[in-house]
């Protein structure tokens, strides 16, 4: 059973590498960030698969990567609104008037 | 397969610190940091130093993005331009000889030794079953202590960044959200399981991974998100009852161990009294703490444009 | 080892299927062609292959609390999944407005 | 599982190589708070993989190393919110002695403090 454990933690992370490649192509920020938070579900993935295996403790990791997972999502869509602490949905409403 | 594991660990983690080091685009290196810091906490999961993961997924893959993406967007509303890679044969090789003289030194350790029979001894007097714990707040306290006023002077060096005009503000830019939609939902939704967690981990940190540190981070990230979307007002720096909470951690600290003048010396807890000293300290420890590191990614007051 | 125990099998196949579905949220990743389709194939693939991971794992669990921990991390990791694809599309909305 | 261990310890004497080559090569003031916690992460993980016994990490450096992460954080931030005030004093994120190998640079910044 440990042997098949680390085997599809090792395969997960080899599918974090496709998620890597995302990253460093992008083409948008978005495309980045949500290739980062891949990343992030497959690190909780892993420290799961791990727990069995290392010690069952690992699932507290798994709980504060999940927990924690939106918080680098979070600070992307601040980051990026105009004055760098809204809101993309603030955005919307007259922006959609223009549009139509 | 441990071994097939730990190569394709090894593998990503030089991957991404490369890709943050050396790969074009300041964003594309910051999202990169980010994942490496995912990595890095799996690194010391398999190592099975949960108390070290715990401390490297709340900050490395939390706390250290949020300040990193936005001090990106903070660089490119000022206008500052980013450059290429200064490439040359030079660097490559000092970095390359440092490198490896280092694991040449590190693989030429003795392995015996350590300081793990030392602690396990000492443990049962410790007062917490932790050996993580006691080493952070009995056998080496005085770091901790120190510590936590690094933190403080930290925070003080931050806010010393502040313009004279803007010195009466609330910390952090002015944060908003769009009422009821998506980013005021999470921030209802997170913060009471976030909570339980860090308080969790604090408590569960006398007897297993867990502590202060981790604890305080939790904390400190869930405050943020809820700050994050507006729902929380933040404080003036000059306002007392955050000041008191900044304070409580060295200063209760400082107190449980002079307290210990009288039953042997500074920062010594007796055996008999240390679990209840510990956790006097470690609840204190963990409010400052949070509180310190939610208002160190908040920065200094900023000056309130109008969007 | 010769005979494995049927929660062992249950683990293997559960966590073998939960592999095929971050393969194939990697597959998406990589080979949609625009930011919101990868970001389907993302938040959907990647939590169905994270929840059959758990439960996975959660057949070799020994006590109720890690098994509540399991449960906690899948629920943790959903509902972030859910809002930062929101969170992204938005942004990645608006920055398309203002680049035109 | 010795072998592990010296997969870590190359990795992690990697890491700080990767981390110090940036440190060299990079001017921009961001890049190099990113190799500072590159090189950080990298000795960290160098204390662990010598500090593991078996089955888990010696508890003395596992303590150094948590407190090395949490004043890394602050050392980050602090390193973070000068950079951002420089640059919006100054508009720019370099300094002003790394300067002088970027030649297309040097027009622009000609004026500048």
């Amino acid at each position: 059973m440990t042997g098949w454990l680390l085997f599809a933690a090792a395969a997960i992370l080899l599918t974090l590498g496709g998620a890597f490649w995302r990253v460093w192509q992008g083409p948008g920020e978005a495309d980045r960030m949500m290739a980062a938070q891949l990343v992030g579900t497959g690190g909780v993935g892993v420290a799961m698969l791990l727990a069995p295996v290392i010690s069952w403790h690992a699932l507290d990791v798994a709980i504060v990567l999940a927990l924690l997972a939106a918080f680098a999502a979070v600070g992307f869509v601040k980051a990026s609104s105009p004055d760098g602490a809204g809101d993309p949905e603030e955005a919307e409403p007259s922006e959609g008037e223009e549009g139509q | 397969m441990t071994v097939l594991f730990d190569l394709v660990l090894c593998a990503l983690m030089l991957l991404a610190a490369l890709a943050a080091i050396g790969g074009r685009g300041l964003f594309r290196a910051t999202v990169f940091f980010v994942a490496y810091g995912i990595t890095v906490a799996l690194a010391w999961v398999r190592l099975g130093a949960i108390d070290v993961a715990l401390a490297e997924a709340a900050i490395g893959a939390g706390l250290t993005g949020l300040l990193l993406l936005g001090a990106v967007a903070r660089l490119r509303r000022a206008g500052a331009p980013e450059f290429p890679v200064r490439a040359g044969l030079v660097p490559a090789l000092a970095a390359a000889g440092v490198a490896g003289a280092t694991g040449w030194v590190a693989l030429r350790v003795p392995g015996a030794g350590g300081l793990w029979t030392e602690a396990g001894e000492a443990l049962p007097l410790s007062g917490v079953e932790n050996p993580v714990t006691a080493v952070l707040l009995n056998f080496r306290a005085w770091d901790t202590l120190l510590e936590s006023i690094v933190l403080l002077a930290a925070l003080l060096a931050v806010w010393a960044l502040a313009r004279e005009e803007e010195w009466e503000a609330p910390v952090g830019p002015p944060l908003h959200a769009r009422p009821g939609g998506v980013l005021e939902g999470m921030a209802r939704l997170l913060p009471p399981v976030g909570i339980v967690v860090g308080v969790f981990l604090v408590w569960a940190g006398a007897s297993q991974p867990g502590g202060a540190f981790q604890g305080g981070t939790v904390l400190a990230a869930v405050g943020l998100i809820a700050a994050l979307a507006g729902l929380v007002a933040l404080p003036r720096p000059d306002s007392g009852s955050w000041r008191t909470a900044l304070a409580a951690g060295p200063a209760v600290f400082l107190l449980v161990g002079a307290s210990g003048l009288a039953l042997g010396g500074l920062l010594l807890f007796p055996p008999d009294w240390a679990k209840a000293m510990i956790l006097t300290v470690e609840v204190f420890l963990t409010l400052s703490i949070a509180a310190t590191l939610a208002l160190l990614v908040l920065g200094p007051p900023q000056p309130r444009r109008m969007p | 080892m010769s005979a494995i125990a049927l929660p062992d099998v249950l683990t293997i196949v559960l966590t073998g299927l939960g592999l095929l579905f971050f393969l194939a949220g990697t597959v998406g990743l990589l080979r949609f062609p625009d930011t919101f389709s990868r970001l389907h194939a993302l938040t959907k693939a990647d939590n169905v292959g994270l929840g059959l991971v758990a439960l996975g794992v959660a057949l070799q669990a020994e006590t109720w609390g890690q098994l509540a921990r399991i449960a906690l991390v899948w629920v943790l990791a959903l509902v972030a999944a859910g809002l930062v694809a929101q969170l992204v599309a938005r942004a990645a909305l608006v920055d398309r407005r203002l680049r035109g | 599982m010795t072998g592990s261990v010296v997969l870590f310890v190359v990795t992690a004497s990697a890491l700080i190589g990767i981390g110090l080559w940036g440190f060299l090569v990079q001017a921009h003031l961001l890049r190099r708070v990113l190799a500072f916690n590159v090189v950080g992460s990298g000795l960290f993980l160098l204390f662990g993989a010598l500090g593991w016994r078996g089955g888990g990490v010696d508890p003395v450096p596992q303590a150094l190393v948590i407190t090395g992460i949490v004043v890394a954080l602050a050392a980050t931030a602090v390193a973070l919110w000068l950079v951002g005030r420089f640059a919006e004093e100054t508009g720019r994120a370099d300094l002003p002695e790394d300067r002088r190998e970027d030649r297309q640079e040097k027009s622009s910044a000609g004026g500048r403090p």
